[in-house]
């Protein structure tokens, strides 16, 4: 199951692209994706929050991806 | 009726005002963010802001549609800028008329409260000496 | 800085803004009153604004003062209208700018709020019917 | 002891002028004044609250009024 995974702010920085694609078991929840991502990018855990969104919407850790969802790293937020 | 704006070009505050206006409107509060020239003391050249542009847009129509139910605002405005902005600029420009202005105040206020807490946007302060994203770390 | 002004001409929301602007102000509030079209569902066609203007400028300076020294409030621009004012027109515009958007609410609700208690300016709204001074009686 | 009586809003329909010159024995107080003025235009009595300023700030009903004081009738104010 393919997902795409976006990057923004400090996030972008840590993980060194805007999009990544990666490949996923099927039946993955969003935080077993985390800790992959976690585990990929050791620095992630440095932030002070990382939220993931799933196609546009702040997602709980419980939400089980889908086959083209878009995953987005959300570090703190400083709009406005 | 809400207007949601996100934008590399300057924020025009007439604009926003001119949206929420209405002759059955008693009172307009606007809330102008603007780039702040110092950062603890330490000189700021200029801002970056990166918006997740498709959800940011979203987020920002969620917090405008909860305001006006929440607080019975009549019409809002919410314009935020994105790319380059030099000191000065206004980075988020709200406006909310109600027929009373306590809850166009209330109203304006948990638009820009939760715009800071939820939408997804990110400023880069860039000194002399490098750049910051803020808020990243704890 | 502060800036009191009572006139009979139209209120100008952007000279209030470019006012209290500065480099080193994270947050600008603007308030605007502006004259409903109607009262209790009855037709308003203009309104009439007596002030006592010695006296209306000096208690609005001290409202100005007092929620500079009360919030930390930077600069403060009040502007009131008098004399006949059309539907849609604004009665007083107050624009407040604050190092953090929190001074800036509460200063300008402040002063809104204040000034609706003390300030010796009189409504008097013209229906097609008559004329009514208003909040005269009880 | 000569004062001036400004009356503003429905307390100037009220005493029907703008500018009153009224003679006043010594030492009359606020509070003393408003008695007479209440005695002189009862319908100031029908108004929500009838405030006294002399010389462009509320006064208490104690001051006691001086040569030449201006006093102004305010009735519930609605600006804003």
């Amino acid at each position: 199951m393919k997902i795409t995974i976006l990057s923004f702010g400090i996030a972008k920085d840590i993980t060194g692209q805007r999009f990544l694609e990666w490949e996923l078991p099927q039946a993955v929840s969003v935080g077993e994706l985390r800790k992959s991502l976690v585990q990929r990018f050791p620095r992630l855990a440095e932030l002070a929050t990382v939220r993931l969104a799933v196609n546009n919407e702040y997602a709980s850790e419980e939400l089980v991806l889908g086959e083209n969802d878009e995953v987005a790293l959300i570090p703190p937020v400083s709009g406005g | 009726m809400l207007e949601i704006k996100l934008t590399e070009t300057l924020l025009d505050v007439n604009a926003c005002i001119n949206f929420v206006s209405s002759d059955d409107a008693g009172g307009i509060d606007v809330f102008i963010g603007t780039v702040r020239n110092a950062t603890k003391g330490k000189p700021v050249l200029r801002l970056e802001f990166e918006a997740y542009e498709p959800m940011a847009i979203a987020e920002m129509q969620k917090i405008a549609e909860q305001a006006k139910a929440k607080f019975g605002a009549k019409k809002i405005a919410l314009h935020h800028r994105s790319g380059i902005l030099q000191i000065g600029e206004a980075a988020v420009v709200i406006a909310v008329s109600a027929p009373h202005r306590a809850a166009a105040f209330d109203a304006c206020r948990y638009c820009i409260d939760t715009l800071k807490e939820t939408v997804p946007i990110w400023k880069k302060e860039i000194f002399e000496d490098g750049e910051v994203w803020v808020a990243a770390h704890p």
